[in-house]
């Protein structure tokens, strides 16, 4: 679904990402791990063209969307969850829902599904985004995301905020998304046990670099906590 | 003696609030020295305009002043059109010896040896105008309304009519003054506020001071609320053919202004002094040329810029005290038609008073005059203290530190 | 210690500057209102309450039958709570229940409808503004990390330490030596030493939220409220943090918020579980996660 | 952490001391004035009142780059120290006015007999001083204590300062508020009894400025490299975290702002006496817009930007509106347009760019 | 053109010799005769009271007269224009077609002379109609009140009494101290019912005084409260865009003058798109060029659009001039309805205060229906975001900032009608339109509404009882205190969601 090659990033003068290669295949999830500050965000905030990508090239299917606009890559089918949640503060829930809708049509309806899966937002609709508890925008986030059904999820630490209850339920439906088979999706994690649960595939990153890399199921036995540790 | 130029600085706001006024008056300058130009300049010289911007700053108008007279030389300045512009740059006049003629109507109060003033005093514009209204044929008015604008020119101008009518009997109850602020836009209160003070009795009049951005929004207020001529004149000081440019005038047939010129003056001067600016306009391509309107400003200024000439030319030198001494007594035949005399000794000009009604084209119509030229009274008398005060500019005062501290205060 | 509805005497008891002069309303204002209710402003800023925090009971904290509603919605109600001192307590509460409400009541950033909040014995936290509580020695990290962003990291530590913080103290201060060692100190512990210089709106999520924790242990508060510190930290740096929770509690007293089951295990002596603005449960870990209540609301299956 | 100076800075000010205080009176005063090499009265005044509009911008960036808090009513404090001063310099004129009488003419005019109360003492030089301090100093700490008292910021504050100007300015149009009206004060002929027309006093009211100015780049750089600049800045970008700190940002804003209003003054009262006139329309909102300009166009939270950005700004409306009198906006506007888009940090980040890749 | 006319009635002067019904003798006295003679002829062909002198009357009023067949030039100074209308309202009066008689009626309640007296009762001997009757009878007290006849003044004071009209209280004020007692009791009685009815309709007025300013400034701020209000660009040069608008209007005004005069009225209808449409290109272009770069660095956008406002400035003066241009009424929007007597609502402004709500609901449709103005807030609080959910952030932009200059445009047209059309016509409202948007609360149109509202209204209540300049200092002053009290603005957005 995207194919990332040779991705270099840098912020002023120093190097974040280095040389990236790698794919996010339909139906399957893949996650990607690191400490704290080895680029994990800068790598999916190039992917969405909010810092341009400096060389490299990305792919959506056959698309390349290396250079263009981060509201072409959501129309090819992107949905991103950033960091720190980045809701429309003085929108309410519901509009920050229909902010998601934005590349439909004006008439199409949130869909209900997002209700089911976060019924707080039901309850919240009229309330602004920004008064929202933490974890609260951090499902508005998530569902803003599901809205315009994307072919492509991109998570960046979802869970950060959430309480353990939804955690399980993200943990379902996100296999459930994956596993119909349609959607390829990009996991963000330092969660350890929630990456590795939902994994088919992992990446571990350490300085901008992908440093290991395999299938879900081996992420114990490659010892990627380890990798992980300072 | 002959050849070569000589620097006139042309010093009136090009941008601002009162480009809207000011421009026009550079305009008519270098009209004035172009065609003084192609008979052969002055003193056989030619004059080079100096033509700078003071923006309607007031500080830049006196920074402005210096540069023309300090750095470029010039033997002349025309221009200035608020008050506090002239009080901006008269100290440097007057430090420099520099020499400025100022074209437009004003308060009065004043006298600088450095400046000719070819607009009209108080007395050749405001009071006659006043005594108009009150005859039979401005309709007998007996009571007042003195709106303006809040500053000094409005200010001073009601002070002296206030006494003026106080002394022709006006009751204090029978006057009511009413000061906007600048730019003020919004008439609606003030007409309302007039109306109900005409009809409290009596036949009632408006002397209007209102400056500049004003008069528009309020004439066409004025207009909207029926507010006639007939039933309620309104006289102004400040608004002449360039200021209702901007207005249909159809509504307001009848009401009228004071100057000492109008377009619509019949006279051969005036026929060629409007044609010369037509033509003028049309060959500088300067805007609003299709619809050449002169005023009583562009009058003054025209008739200051000719008169420098005659004086340099008396004088046979540029040099400011001998121009200073040959003003006196020049005469010019001006536009309007009046042979207008520079006092022998106040520095303003005799000029005759006209009274004008608008008419429905924006032209006025000349309904009264004073019978040959007025002397300016640039102290008003009817300011106490004044009739002790000189008809004259004092010699450069010679500033020096006092012997005495200044003396004692209270 | 029972007063009338909190808000209401406030407005009477602040000054007013003429007698016509409107009492002020809004929570901001009354915020304001209540710096100038300070015998006097610069000069004796903070002194009345300095150094007369009385933990004579052993209790640092009472919160007593708080009540804030936004708009009719009620985020705490009558919620009631008290923390030892020197104790170090979790916090933890489905998405919504009001904690971190919870924590801008005691710091002053909301006031309450009704209820009273009392630092130790004496200090009434509803009737001080923000910095004042903070100079009564209670640190706030927020939920989402606030860090000055156009400063380095070395002076986002510099300000938010303990020292005389008026206008005139400031403006002749200067770093002695042991304040620099404190900072080096406090960097280490942070792990940023290396960033120093760098300006902190540059720091990565992560990195940011430690900074956040080292500007509370510059600020060296008696009671620390931390708002999901660990969010956005790796597993072994979710250990790191732990100890040095655990290394504060004692001499600090802690309130603790996190969703992250796994840290609250690690440090938890007592844990509360706040639900729908008030106390669901209160116990040890293992009494609350067992609690069918608590897994209904919160853990889930 | 932030210098005081390097030495670099400390020899162009030690240059720029030596050209205000030594060149520039040995080529006006010294050097006869048919040589080319003399200074003119012309230059003297000019770069004196632009000396004066720098002190302003130094003010303004002082509250507006440092602190985040935008005033547009800065024009205001200076008019304010120019009337207190001018006040001074009016009564000065003694009997020399145009009614030859021992008070200013307007009152003459007006038919006041006794000076109004605002007036009293202010034959005295030394009363004249404490006004320009004190009365913007008050009405500063009043208007911004209340202010920040509120919580007003951002863009709601720079309206009410805003308001606070255009009334003031209304105020001081009419002439009974017994300020001259419109006309405001002009014709000045002497300071502390000497004539202030020559050529001595007009240096030395030049290197006064020039002292002033100093000064302030001084005071400013002192404070924005105190910790209270530094807490300053950290107000500007999170006001709430900084009361979380412990501070109590009240009294931080309200200290810089009468500082700021109180330079402003003494950069009017320095002004009025160079210019020779002073007039409601210094208090004009366009006008305080305009210092903001000066400030942005030299580089906002730098000091010597704002001098920089007060010198060009003023130098070109001085130049073009000589040489370009019809044109002068376009150009104008055009370089203030330019300097955002290419110049985000000012002419003083172009400078540091060059700097930067010299090096 | 004064030429032009003299030249057509010089030519029907020719074609057909002119028969005034006046005789030669009277109307060689009105040549030659100095004022004071004319009025005493006038007043002879008043008594006369024959219409067939209206037609001498109203070349007279010309300015023309036709004596022995040469046209001689009469200066009709505002007395003559006065008592020649009066002749002609006077002797209309019986006319046979009835709407010349009310308006003739109308014109002579405002003021007859005594001479009309004749007139008038012969007039009101004939009258029938229930609406001039009663106008008649009303002229008929006006004259009585002068009358010798005790008797026949006290009713006519009744009768005055009974109306509500400002010359009734001028003539009664002028009795209030008469001699005769009853006079006086009864005057004075009379004075004080007109004078409560009067008042009432002076507070209509000023209400009204206060809607419409409040209508204006609404209008001036409305763009901007887009502009500014959601997108949070500083623009300073939206007064100029304004200026764009009515300067639209002008040349469209000279368009139909020129070449469509037949329908010169309906100029303004052409005019509103135009202005709208001129204005949102010009602003659309300022986005694309300059104010794009700046999204996020509001004070930058301050400098630059300032730098654009001086250079749009000078543009119109370079090309229209320093001077204002003028731009007229159409007819159906000059003149006022006089709601009660002596207050007179312009329809001008009536006109625009219809305008301002007509522009107000279409934007709030325009906003609330369509998904521009959630864009709009959205890509204003976090642009990046709002492109990663998929707004083309750099459309929504352009067409945001092109519908606020449009509307600054709108304002610009309405303004025409009641202003100045001059270069500067942008900077007087600038300040205002900035105050009433913060003053409601930056990014909320109803405060924007309200706040417009509010302060027109007490804007001109001040103004009655302090005068304009103090009024705007108190308002000043006002806003100063209102925003301590509530320093969001009007609708002050409270929690959490403010500070993120
Ligand atoms: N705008 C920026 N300019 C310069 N450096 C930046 C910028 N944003 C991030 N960085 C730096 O780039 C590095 C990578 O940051 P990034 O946010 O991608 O880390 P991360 O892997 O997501 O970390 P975390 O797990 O803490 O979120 C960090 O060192 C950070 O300090
Ligand atoms: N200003 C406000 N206006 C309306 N509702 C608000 C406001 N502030 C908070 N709330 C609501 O109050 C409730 C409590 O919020 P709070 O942030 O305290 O929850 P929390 O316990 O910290 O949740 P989380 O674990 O998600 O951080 C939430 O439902 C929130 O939506
Ligand atoms: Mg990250
Ligand atoms: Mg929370």
């Amino acid at each position: 679904m995207l194919t990332v090659s040779g991705l270099n990033q840098y912020y002023g003068g120093s190097h974040i990402l280095r040389d990236l290669s790698f794919e996010v295949p339909a139906g399957k999830v893949t996650t990607l791990l690191g400490r704290n500050g080895v680029g994990k965000s800068t790598l999916l905030r190039s992917l969405m063209g909010v810092v341009p990508v400096t060389t490299g090239s990305v792919k959506m299917g056959e698309t390349d969307i290396t250079h263009a606009a981060p509201y072409v890559r959501v129309r090819a089918g992107i949905g991103y969850v950033p960091q720190g949640r980045e809701i429309f503060p003085r929108l309410t829930v519901e509009e920050n829902l229909r902010m998601g809708l934005a590349i439909k049509p004006g008439s199409t309806p949130i869909p209900p599904f997002i209700f089911d899966m976060f019924p707080v937002l039901k309850q919240m609709m009229g309330r602004r985004g920004g008064d929202l508890s933490g974890g609260q925008q951090q499902q508005l986030a998530i569902g803003r995301a599901l809205a315009a059904g994307p072919k492509l999820l991109v998570l960046d630490e979802p869970t950060e905020g959430i309480q353990p209850s939804i955690i399980k339920d993200i943990e379902r439906a996100i296999r459930t998304l994956a596993s119909g088979g349609e959607m390829a999706i990009l996991l963000v994690e330092q969660y350890y046990d929630f990456a590795r649960s939902l994994a088919d595939h992992y990446m571990v990153m350490e300085r901008g670099e992908i440093v290991a890399r395999g299938a879900g199921a081996d992420m114990d036995k490659n010892k990627v906590r380890d990798l992980l540790a300072v | 003696q002959t050849g070569g130029t000589v620097k006139v600085g042309v010093l009136h706001s090009l941008s601002g609030t009162m480009a809207i006024s000011e421009t026009v008056l550079k305009d008519v300058a270098l009209m004035a020295i172009e065609e003084i130009n192609a008979k052969g300049g002055v003193l056989g010289k030619k004059l080079e305009p100096d033509v700078v911007d003071p923006a309607s700053n007031w500080p830049l108008f006196a920074e402005k002043a210096r540069q023309l007279i300090s750095q470029d030389k010039v033997v002349v300045v025309f221009g200035c059109w608020t008050s506090v512009s002239r009080k901006s740059v008269l100290p440097v006049f007057e430090e420099l010896n520099g020499l400025l003629f100022y074209p437009v109507q004003y308060e009065g109060e004043e006298l600088s040896k450095n400046v000719f003033y070819t607009g009209a005093a108080p007395n050749q514009q405001a009071i006659p105008a006043v005594e108009y209204l009150m005859s039979k044929d401005g309709g007998g008015a007996k009571r007042w309304v003195l709106l303006g604008t809040d500053y000094v020119y409005p200010r001073t101008t009601n002070k002296i009519l206030r006494a003026f009518l106080k002394s022709k009997g006006v009751a204090e109850a029978d006057i009511m003054e009413e000061y906007t602020p600048f730019g003020h836009s919004d008439y609606q209160t003030i007409i309302a506020k007039i109306k109900k003070f005409s009809s409290e009795g009596k036949k009632t009049a408006v002397v209007s001071t209102i400056n500049g951005d004003s008069n528009v929004p309020f004439y066409k207020e004025l207009g909207n609320q029926g507010l006639k001529a007939t039933d309620v004149p309104v006289v102004a000081f400040s608004v002449g053919e360039e200021e209702l440019r901007g207005v249909d005038t159809k509504p307001l047939v009848g009401h009228l202004a004071a100057w000492n010129y109008f377009m619509s003056i019949k006279a051969p001067a005036n026929d060629s002094f409007k044609a010369k600016w037509a033509a003028y306009a049309k060959a500088k391509k300067l805007p609003g040329a299709d619809k050449p309107l002169t005023n009583d400003p562009m009058e003054a200024t025209y008739i200051g810029v000719y008169m420098w000439k005659q004086a340099v030319e008396k004088a046979k030198s540029f040099d400011t005290d001998k121009v200073i001494a040959a003003m006196a007594g020049q005469t010019f035949t001006a536009p309007s038609g009046i042979t207008s005399k520079m006092d022998e000794k106040n520095h303003h000009l005799h000029k005759a008073v006209f009274i004008g009604e608008i008419k429905a084209d924006g032209q006025f119509n000349v309904v009264w005059k004073t019978p040959g030229p007025v002397k300016a009274q640039p102290w008003s008398p009817f300011i106490a203290g004044n009739d002790k005060k000189k008809d004259e500019p004092e010699g450069k005062t010679v500033i020096a530190a006092p012997a005495a501290p200044a003396a004692p205060k209270k | 210690m029972k007063r009338e509805d909190p808000e209401v005497a406030h407005w009477r008891d602040a000054p007013r500057p003429w007698p016509w002069w409107p009492p002020a309303r809004s929570p901001e204002a009354a915020a304001a209102a209540a710096v100038a209710a300070q015998p006097s402003s610069d000069a004796s800023f903070g002194r009345s309450v300095d150094g007369e925090l009385d933990l004579t009971k052993g209790v640092v904290l009472y919160l007593d039958g708080i009540t804030v509603s936004f708009d009719g919605f009620r985020a705490l109600n009558n919620l009631t709570l008290t923390v030892d001192a020197g104790e170090l307590r979790c916090i933890i509460g489905p998405n919504g229940a009001g904690k971190t409400t919870m924590m801008d009541v005691i710091t002053g950033k909301t006031r309450p409808d009704s209820g009273t909040a009392f630092f130790g014995q004496t200090i009434d936290l509803t009737r001080l503004a923000e910095n004042q509580i903070a100079h009564a020695g209670i640190g706030r990290k927020f939920q989402k990390p606030t860090i000055f962003a156009h400063h380095t990291v070395f002076e986002n530590l510099e300000l938010s330490m303990k020292a005389d913080k008026r206008v005139r103290k400031t403006l002749f201060a200067k770093l002695s030596s042991a304040e620099r060692d404190r900072i080096a100190m406090t960097l280490a512990q942070i792990r940023l030493t290396d960033s120093a210089d760098r300006q902190a709106g540059l720091l990565s999520h992560g990195q940011k939220q430690w900074l956040e924790i080292g500007m509370l242990l510059m600020q060296e508060p008696k009671l620390l409220l931390l708002d999901e510190p660990v969010a956005g930290m790796s597993d072994d740096e979710t250990e790191r943090t732990a100890e040095l929770f655990l290394s504060l509690a004692g001499t600090h007293s802690l309130v603790v918020v996190e969703h992250d089951m796994k840290f609250v295990e690690t440090i938890a002596k007592k844990v509360t579980v706040l639900h729908e603005g008030s106390v669901l449960a209160e116990g040890s870990l293992a009494d609350v996660q067992n609690d069918p209540r608590v897994i209904e609301v919160y853990l889930g299956r | 952490m932030t210098r005081f100076f390097g030495p670099r800075g400390w020899t162009i000010l030690a240059a720029c001391a030596a050209v205000v205080f030594v060149v520039f009176p040995v080529l006006n005063l010294v050097v006869p004035p048919t040589s080319a090499f003399h200074l003119s009265a012309f230059w003297v005044t000019l770069i004196g009142k632009i000396m004066c509009y720098a002190i302003v911008a130094v003010a303004m960036d002082l509250i507006w780059g440092y602190a985040g808090i935008l005033s547009l009513g800065h024009g205001l404090f200076f008019a304010l120290g120019g009337y207190a001063f001018g006040m001074y310099l009016m009564r000065q004129i003694g009997a020399d006015g145009q009614y030859r009488m021992n008070m200013p003419d307007f009152m003459v005019f007006l038919d006041w007999k006794e000076f109004p109360w605002q007036w009293w003492n202010t034959e005295h030089f030394w009363w004249a001083a404490i006004l320009v301090l004190v009365v913007p100093a008050l009405l500063a700490y009043v208007f911004g204590y209340f202010a920040f008292r509120s919580r007003v910021k951002g863009v709601y504050f720079s309206i009410i300062t805003q308001a606070l100007t255009f009334a003031a300015m209304l105020l001081f149009f009419r002439n009974n508020t017994g300020f001259g009206g419109n006309n405001g004060f002009t014709d000045f002929k002497r300071i502390l009894d000497i004539p202030i027309t020559t050529p001595e006093t007009r240096m030395a009211l030049f290197a006064i400025t020039g002292a002033a100015l100093i000064g302030t780049l001084l005071l400013g750089r002192f404070i924005v490299t105190s910790r209270y600049g530094r807490v300053l800045a950290a107000i500007r970008d999170s006001e709430t975290r900084v009361l979380f700190c412990g501070y109590d940002t009240v009294h931080y804003k309200l200290f810089v702002w009468t500082l700021s209003a109180v330079l402003c003054a003494i950069a009017g009262a320095l002004y009025v006496p160079q210019v020779g006139i002073i007039n409601p329309s210094e208090m004009s909102p366009a006008n305080s817009i305009e210092i903001a300009i000066w400030v942005a166009m030299g580089g906002r939270g730098t000091l010597v930007g704002p001098i920089i950005g007060a010198f060009l700004v003023n130098g070109g409306k001085s130049v073009f509106t000589q040489y370009f009198p019809e044109f002068w906006l376009y150009l104008l506007g055009l370089v203030f347009i330019l300097v955002t888009l290419f110049l985000p940090a000012g002419v003083l980040g172009l400078l540091d760019r060059w700097r930067r890749k010299s090096t | 053109m004064r030429a032009l006319l003299l030249g057509l009635m010089l030519l029907c002067v020719l074609l057909a010799p002119p028969a005034y019904a006046v005789d030669a003798a009277l109307a060689q006295r009105i040549a030659a005769g100095d004022n004071d003679e004319k009025v005493a002829v006038l007043a002879k062909i008043v008594a006369a009271a024959d219409p067939k002198d209206i037609p001498f009357l109203q070349s007279l009023a010309e300015g023309t007269v036709t004596l022995d067949g040469k046209p001689v030039e009469i200066t009709v100074n505002n007395r003559l224009r006065r008592e020649i209308e009066g002749a002609i309202a006077a002797l209309k009066l019986v006319d046979p077609d009835r709407t010349t008689r009310l308006a003739a009626a109308k014109e002579l309640s405002g003021g007859a002379e005594p001479g009309m007296l004749p007139a008038v009762k012969k007039a009101l001997a004939t009258e029938k109609d229930p609406e001039i009757k009663p106008l008649l009878e009303a002229i008929m007290a006006t004259l009585g009140i002068k009358s010798t006849d005790k008797a026949e003044r006290l009713a006519a004071i009744k009768t005055l009494g009974a109306s509500n009209s400002p010359t009734s209280r001028t003539l009664l004020a002028e009795l209030k101290d008469d001699a005769d007692v009853e006079i006086k009791a009864a005057s004075q009685q009379a004075l004080k019912a007109v004078e409560g009815r009067l008042a009432w309709a002076e507070r209509a007025g000023l209400l009204f005084a206060g809607i419409s300013l409040g209508s204006i400034l609404l209008l001036a701020a409305l763009g901007l409260a887009i502009t500014y209000g959601l997108m949070g660009v500083i623009n300073m040069a939206h007064g100029e865009l304004i200026m764009i608008g009515a300067y639209t209007t002008y040349l469209v005004q000279n368009l139909f003058r020129a070449h469509f005069p037949g329908a010169f009225d309906a100029y303004l209808l052409f005019a509103v798109p135009a202005a709208f449409a001129a204005s949102m290109l010009v602003g659309m272009a300022l986005e694309r060029t300059v104010v794009r770069f700046l999204y996020g660095r509001p004070l930058e956008t301050l400098l630059a659009t300032w730098g654009i406002s001086l250079m749009l400035i000078q543009a119109v003066r370079t090309i229209f001039g320093a001077q204002n241009v003028q731009v007229e009424n159409p007819s159906w929007m000059s003149g006022g309805m006089e709601i009660l007597s002596g207050v007179v609502l312009p329809y001008s402004r009536i006109v625009i205060i219809a305008f301002a709500g007509a522009v107000l609901v279409g934007i709030g449709l325009l906003l609330a229906k369509t998904r521009l103005g959630l864009f709009v807030r959205g890509v204003t609080q976090n642009r990046a975001m709002a492109s990663c959910v998929g707004v083309p952030t750099a459309r929504v932009d352009m067409w945001a900032f092109g519908l606020g200059s449009g509307l600054a445009g709108l304002a610009g047209c309405a303004l025409s009608q009641i202003g100045n059309v001059g270069p500067d016509l942008g900077q007087s409202y600038i300040v205002d339109s900035f105050l009433v948007v913060v003053v409601g609360g930056v990014g909320q149109l109803a405060g924007t509404v309200l706040a417009a509202l509010g302060l027109g209204i007490v804007n001109k209540l001040l103004e009655t009882w302090a005068g304009a300049v103090i009024a705007k200092i108190v308002v000043l002053v006002f806003i100063i205190l209102f925003i301590q009290k509530r320093p969001q603005g009007m609708f002050a957005m409270k929690g959490r969601a403010v500070e993120s």
